[in-house]
């Protein structure tokens, strides 16, 4: 048995009466795609905001890297090796997007006041920097203010980001929303190598052919509860699933 | 040189300080901040204190005021963790007006008398005034621009910058909002307080209103003016805001009308600042020396 | 022609996003623009809505030229448009928000009515009524932004990548709804998507648009059957599309 | 007990003048978000154009209706102006530019009506009135009636017409509002218009009220209303209200009893602090 | 030079604009009528005046200037105390003799022997307030409001400290300083009310006891009110209105003042700027007219000599009353005047001669 990276138990957070997540446990290996799905609404983008750090649970715990991280804020969880995308983008807008990558390539420049006082603009940091972009496929805009790129090169964006701050696990919200068909095969080879490198990816998707593709196992939601969990196959045929969250399935649209 | 200029210029150097500082906070870090006269008047304050009553020389009390302003902005930073924007402001405003406020009416600090008779600084037994106290003031504002320069380019200055943008994203890469945003608001007041150490020993006296919310208006509007988280803009922005009332001095009544429309009308038409982005100077500089960058 | 644009340019400071397209929709039709990221169709969407300034060219609405007219004149003209990443009022109520969507129309169209039915397409609307739309997830707000276009009856729909953010039921949902609003109410689309097949699928004519200009186009089934789309745009690999052939 | 009922009836009538004068500006900022800080330029501004038109024509109404209308041209002359182009700048450059706008216009007051204080000597016509061994004098009555009057309309403006559906639109996102049909240019200067026509009335209310008119009266009001609406919770109308008046009985109790050595306005910064950091988002407001 | 060029320091914007006006009209007219005599040694005299927004800063600069490049023989400080008190040192430094107009910090003249004051000290008008409270309004419960500035406070140690050496007997019910930019006094007046004194001592500018006054006669308040030179303008008959009747004042400009000096000061300064002139006015009138009158006793216009000549200055007929001359510190020796409201207008009311009280 692999050993267990992100270990979530009966999490929950409400906002005043809404359950936007009802007691959701799930683990997360080591080296491993998870795949987490559910229609609009479920509380997917809540769960990753409870993981992350952006917000507290309502109640449960979340284990991360050997430790109980709930309610350890956002940078912490950088500085443990977790990287996130959002799924509204939050680029850094008047820095270029060089140095978009390169605040992120900082973690442990951040750890201690002392060593924050370095310098960034150093070669070795911006080669770091320009590898990470050309992974993703940005590296002709590295020069460009990023709150001018479209929205595609956005996404790539952050996935450079998050793959500049974690080491352990990423988190990919909806990141290949909004890129084209040709350009989305390269980022899945990117994922999967990702993988290779020892980095586990926790991913939501409502795209079926990358989510089916890349996940190694998926857990569905749906208001806020799990309501199913297994290899991409089995939930693909689970007509909880169908009925809830692909509908008739099939369809060319939904790839 | 004569000593009117000299006066002049020794008010321009030392506001280029304070609004350096400001700078640091507002545009290094994102915290707009409406108070940063009452971190002037705190290193005044302690100064004139340290000065006369506890009668240590300038030399003495410098690193202990720097110590002291750095310690207040990081108490008086919290609020900025809790409230942002429009709210901050606001906030900060209040602080200037409280700080003022017991200025005026704490007889510890000589209440509505102000304190008066606070020495000269003194050089190897040299009185400095006149144009050596302008030099001095000149050698600490090359130290504070050496000092914003080297923080734009730490990591720790990038974080600011990250934070600024947007904080959600910034704390997700790692960047503690609290310690950062903090250190802006230490750095920034510590360099109020050096400017303040210096205003309380060229002046000799002072009082609370010297420290008033329109001070810190005009300290923003020179950041503003000369161009928000540029490394020269506040000097710039002291130049031009501190030089130009004078200017118009022959104007008796209307000067003041007439400098306050050609502020207005420098932040309508530039309103990025004077070397900030797409600005006028940076435009003809860049037309003139294709290929090198403006100062900014 | 309902729509006709000529030599559109559109540019942000030194960036020029669209440099010189042509293209026209017919009262009727289903038009799609396919494209890379940042080829420039949040641009030209932007720029017909008149959100953007257009640098030089033309766009004419039913004969008439709209190059200069304000976007809300436009927006009473009839043209509306589904922003991309939805763009709500984020403070506004859902109600509310679907409220702006029939401003200044409120004596012209049965607003009840039309609530209703839209209610209907998309439930989680009326559960959520009350609920700002800054709190709503991404899925939701794209509903939302979709409903707020709909109420309005508009005569010809801009839409900027729909699919973004639904899941595979509701994307299934909304290409019906958009074909069915087009085939059985005679309204006029123009859609902006990624997903190229599933927007070629409904489409009866299609633009294809790189690097700010349009570099082909024709019949949607003629594009889905073109090797260079269907490598290019449909993520089809070699062997698909040779067998394809 | 007659002592503390007379201090809270002060407090009341000064909650009700910061009432006035913010509610106005409410309006403003909460369509822009800009820290209007010249709107006590327009309520000056207001005060001497009402005085004007009385000394002129003896008539109060008549004054205030000039006013209303010098102030409402005023205050479009200064979004179409300034504020509109400078929109997409971070709030700071507006900021700056509506202190400029401030300052030049208290000069040009002092200017053309010289340096000395003006005084307003109308009567407002309203009854006096005994409350529970307390006198209401008929200028606190006229402040209360007339700041209720107009709480009243810019409740049914905002909330039940669609004209106040469309200036939340607006305040949220200009762009998107315009492609759904609003003329979002015409809504903001039509919302400056109304709150700088309010701001005229509070002018020439306060300029009654304390008998006074002069160039710098509204440099206090300047950042004290903002405060004030930024406590009440980001342009929530009702929120605007409950924080003056809050602010108004506060600042009465503090002075007449507590004997903190502190002034007026200091005392209020130091509530509105506590306020915010009990509250960040304010007494009225949702993020 | 052929001109002989004075100096003064107004604020002529910025919050204390009217009484920088004041200021410079006032002057004006002194100017005119010195040069109108002929001048002074044979010279004409030359106004040099610069605004100084009532600001330290400015002034400092200012001063450097006039020393350096407009060479004044002396300096009038039209101005509030923190300016006049920036550069009070500076003109001692260079020798350059400067009168503070009505600037009333203590510190002002303590920058040494060239620096003089026209103006009274706020220790002085609060001792003749009390005497005159104690002595001919017989009063026995006292309440005191003063205006939170120098002279709000200086004043009130005056009152104070005259009450307790000679009228130990008189209680003080209640006292409380409250802000400069205050508008609203009712919290005030309505806890004053409730101690039910016979006399209320009201410090502070037109603009304060104006509103004090009505609000509290508004308030059914009977007391007598009693204010000092800062309510000494027709502004505050504007203000209070009818409730300014039998309100009293300390001050240094009796308008009911036989002399012609002061009558054709008056008389000029209504026709010339169609507005009633004011104390303010009437003390930088002097304070120039007291440099005018020095330069020609000294005969030169050498500064320790003019600073001299200006030391010895003896019973000179000045526009706020006689003035007897100055204490060594540089500190005016006048009789302070009493004024009150009746019929619409201030009138003489008593004057305060005793040189205990009015020797500073
Ligand atoms: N701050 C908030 N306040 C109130 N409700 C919220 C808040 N954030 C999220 N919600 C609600 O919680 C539910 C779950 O939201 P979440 O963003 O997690 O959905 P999601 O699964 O990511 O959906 P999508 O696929 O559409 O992005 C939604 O119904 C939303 O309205
Ligand atoms: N506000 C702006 N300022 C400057 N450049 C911009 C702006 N908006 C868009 N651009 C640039 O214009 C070009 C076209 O952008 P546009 O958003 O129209 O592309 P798109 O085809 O919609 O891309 P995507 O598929 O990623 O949404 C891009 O190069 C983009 O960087
Ligand atoms: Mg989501
Ligand atoms: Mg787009």
């Amino acid at each position: 048995m692999k050993k267990v990276l992100l270990s979530v138990r009966d999490l929950a957070k409400h906002f005043g009466g809404l359950r936007a997540v009802d007691g959701v446990s799930f683990d997360l290996h080591e080296r491993e795609i998870l795949g987490l799905l559910g229609p609009n609404g479920a509380g997917k983008t809540v769960c990753f905001n409870l993981i992350s750090g952006v917000y507290t649970p309502t109640a449960g715990e979340i284990h991360f890297a050997g430790i109980r991280s709930d309610g350890l804020p956002p940078h912490r969880m950088a500085a443990l090796g977790l990287g996130r995308t959002f799924q509204i983008v939050k680029p850094f807008s008047n820095l270029t997007v060089l140095d978009n990558v390169i605040v992120a390539c900082g973690v442990d420049r951040y750890r201690s006041l002392a060593r924050s006082f370095g310098g960034w603009t150093g070669a070795a940091v911006r080669k770091k920097a320009v590898e990470l972009l050309e992974r993703v496929g940005l590296a002709d805009e590295a020069d460009r203010k990023a709150g001018l790129l479209p929205l595609g090169h956005l996404r790539r964006l952050e996935i450079a980001r998050a793959l500049a701050v974690g080491y352990r696990l990423i988190l990919l919200d909806e990141s290949f929303s909004g890129l084209r068909e040709e350009e989305i095969a390269p980022l899945m080879d990117l994922v999967a190598r990702i993988r290779q490198d020892g980095i586990s990816v926790l991913l939501i998707e409502h795209n079926m052919r990358v989510a089916m593709k890349l996940s190694d196992r998926i857990v569905v939601l749906d208001h806020g509860r799990k309501i199913a969990e297994g290899l991409p196959g089995e939930v693909a045929r689970d007509p909880l699933v169908i009925e809830a969250y692909l509908g008739r399935g099939g369809s060319s649209r939904v790839a | 040189m004569n000593a009117y200029v000299v006066t002049v210029a020794t008010l321009v150097a030392i506001q280029s300080i304070v609004a350096c500082g400001l700078n640091v906070v507002v545009g290094y870090a994102g915290q707009i901040s409406l108070g940063h006269a009452a971190f002037f008047g705190i290193g005044a304050y302690a100064s004139a204190l340290l000065t006369t009553k506890a009668g240590l020389t300038f030399w003495t009390a410098l690193p202990l005021v720097i110590a002291i302003t750095g310690l207040v902005g990081l108490l008086l930073g919290i609020p900025s963790l809790r409230v942002r924007d429009d709210f901050l402001a606001i906030t900060t405003i209040g602080i200037n007006f409280i700080v003022e406020a017991v200025f005026l009416y704490v007889p510890f600090f000589g209440g509505a008398l102000g304190i008066g008779g606070i020495p000269r600084v003194t050089f190897f037994h040299v009185k400095m005034k006149g144009l050596p106290y302008l030099y001095l003031c000149l050698a600490f504002l090359a130290l504070v621009l050496l000092v914003c320069r080297w923080f734009t380019r730490s990591w720790a200055g990038l974080a600011c910058f990250a934070l600024r943008e947007d904080e959600t994203a910034a704390a997700s890469m790692g960047i503690s909002p609290v310690r950062f945003k903090l250190l802006a608001f230490v750095l920034g007041t510590a360099m109020a307080g050096l400017g303040g150490a210096l205003y309380a020993h060229f002046m000799r006296f002072i009082s609370a209103g010297d420290f008033s919310f329109p001070v810190s208006v005009m300290l923003l509007s020179m950041v503003v003016l000369g161009g928000m988280g540029t490394l020269w803009g506040p000097t710039l922005g002291a130049v031009i805001l501190v030089s130009l009332p004078e200017l118009f001095r022959p104007l008796l009544e209307i000067r003041f009308l007439i400098y306050t429309l050609l502020l207005l009308l420098m932040i309508r038409f530039q309103p990025g600042g004077l070397l900030g982005e797409a600005s006028l100077v940076r435009r003809v500089f860049s037309r003139l020396m294709p290929g090198k960058e403006a100062p900014r | 022609m309902l729509l006709e644009v000529n030599r559109l340019e559109i540019s942000y400071g030194d960036v020029r996003a669209v440099h010189g397209a042509d293209f026209a929709v017919a009262e009727g039709e289903l038009v799609s623009i396919i494209g890379a990221n940042g080829a420039g169709k949040t641009s030209i969407l932007n720029g017909i809505m008149g959100l953007v300034p257009v640098r030089n060219g033309t766009v004419r609405f039913r004969g008439r030229e709209i190059t200069a007219m304000p976007a809300h004149r436009r927006a009473h003209e009839g043209i509306r448009l589904v922003p991309e990443r939805a763009r709500v009022f984020p403070r506004l109520s859902v109600y509310e928000n679907l409220l702006t969507g029939a401003y200044g129309l409120r004596k012209k169209i049965p607003l009840e009515e039309r609530l209703r039915w839209l209610y209907g397409l998309f439930p989680i609307l009326e559960e959520r009524r009350d609920q700002p739309a800054q709190t709503l997830s991404g899925g939701e707000q794209q509903q939302l932004a979709i409903a707020r276009a709909l109420i309005s009856d508009p005569k010809l729909l801009l839409v900027d990548e729909v699919s973004m953010g639904l899941m595979p039921k509701l994307v299934d949902q909304v290409f019906d709804l958009l074909q069915s609003l087009n085939r059985d109410h005679g309204l006029t689309i123009l859609l902006v998507e990624q997903n190229a097949r599933a927007s070629l699928e409904i489409s009866h004519r299609a633009y294809v648009l790189e690097t700010g200009s349009v570099v082909m186009e024709g019949p949607a089934d003629d594009l889905l059957d073109d090797p260079k789309i269907q490598r290019a745009y449909l993520g089809l690999v070699e062997e698909e599309v040779e067998r394809r052939q | 007990m007659h002592l503390f009922l007379e201090q809270l009836l002060n407090g009341v009538a000064i909650g009700s003048i910061y009432a006035l004068v913010t509610l106005g500006l409410t309006l403003v900022y909460g369509i822009l978000r800009i820290l209007h800080v010249a709107h006590a330029a327009v309520y000056t501004v207001g005060a001497y154009l009402g005085l004007l038109f009385f000394k002129m024509s003896g008539s109060l109404l008549v004054g205030c209706a000039g006013a209303m209308a010098g102030c409402a041209v005023l205050g479009i002359a200064i979004e179409r102006l300034v504020y509109f182009p400078l929109l997409k700048y971070p709030p700071y450059v507006p900021l700056i530019a509506s202190i400029a706008i401030l300052l030049a216009l208290e000069e040009v007051c002092r200017l053309v009506a010289g340096p000395y204080i003006l005084t307003f000597p109308a009567e407002l016509p309203f009854p006096s009135l005994n409350l529970l061994g307390v006198d209401i004098p008929s200028s606190v009555m006229g402040i209360l009636c007339i700041t209720a009057g107009i709480l009243a309309f810019l409740w049914f403006l905002t909330t039940r017409t669609e004209t106040g559906l469309a200036m939340r639109a607006v305040s949220q996102d200009l762009t998107i509002a315009d492609a759904m049909g609003i003329n979002s240019h015409a809504v903001v200067s039509f919302t400056f218009a109304v709150g700088s026509a309010i701001a005229a009335v509070a002018g020439i209310l306060v300029g009654i009220y304390y008998n006074q008119v002069y160039s710098t009266m509204g440099s206090v009001p300047a950042y004290k209303t903002l405060a004030i609406i930024v406590v009440g919770g980001l342009g929530s109308v009702p929120g605007a209200v409950a924080a003056s008046l809050l602010l108004g009985i506060a600042e009465t109790l503090l002075i007449g009893y507590a004997h903190i050595p502190l002034p007026r306005d200091a005392l209020a910064f130091l509530a509105m602090i506590a306020v915010l950091m009990w509250r960040s988002e304010g007494l009225f407001g949702s993020r | 030079a052929d001109t002989l060029k004075i100096g003064l320091l107004a604020p002529l914007t910025g919050f204390a604009a009217a009484d920088g006006a004041s200021v410079l009209n006032s002057v004006k007219l002194a100017v005119e009528k010195v040069n109108k005599d002929g001048g002074i040694l044979g010279k004409q005299v030359e106004l040099v005046a610069y605004d100084d927004r009532a600001d330290g800063k400015e002034a400092v600069g200012l001063a450097q200037k006039l020393i350096q490049r407009d060479q004044v023989v002396g300096v009038v400080g039209g101005s509030y105390s923190t300016p006049s008190r920036a550069v009070a040192p500076l003109f001692q430094e260079e020798e350059i003799p400067f009168i503070a107009a009505y600037a009333v910090h203590p510190d002002i003249t303590k920058a040494g022997d060239y620096c003089f004051r026209n103006g009274f000290l706020g220790m002085v008008e609060g001792r003749a307030a009390a005497y005159v409270a104690v002595s001919n309004l017989k009063a026995k419960k006292i309440a005191l409001l003063t205006s939170d500035n120098d002279f709000g406070r200086t004043l009130a140690a005056g009152f104070k400290e005259y009450l307790s050496k000679n009228a130990p007997e008189v209680e003080l019910v209640y006292e409380q300083a409250y802000p400069f930019k205050e508008k609203d006094f009712k919290p005030y007046l309505a806890a004053i009310k409730e101690k039910n004194p016979d006399l209320i001592f009201a410090s502070g500018y037109y603009f304060q006891t104006g509103p004090i006054v009505s609000q509290a006669r508004e308030m059914g308040i009977t007391a007598t009110i009693f204010g000092e030179e800062g309510a000494d303008s027709p502004k505050f008959l504007e203000i209070a209105g009818k409730a300014a009747e039998g309100f009293l004042i300390v001050t240094n400009l009796n308008r009911d003042d036989p002399r012609p000096e002061v009558q054709e000061f008056l008389k000029q300064y209504r026709e010339r700027y169609q507005i009633e002139p004011d104390m303010v006015g009437a003390s930088a009138y002097d304070a120039f007219m007291l440099l005018c009158d020095a330069i020609r006793r000294a005969g030169k216009t050498d500064g320790a000599a003019v600073r001299d000549a200006l030391a010895a200055t003896k019973n000179y007929n000045g526009l706020t009353g006689v003035i007897q001359g100055f204490t060594p510190e540089g500190e005016v020796v006048k009789d302070v005047q009493v004024q009150i409201v009746q019929d619409g207008a201030f009138h003489y009311y008593g004057v305060v001669k005793d040189p205990a009280i009015i020797t500073p």
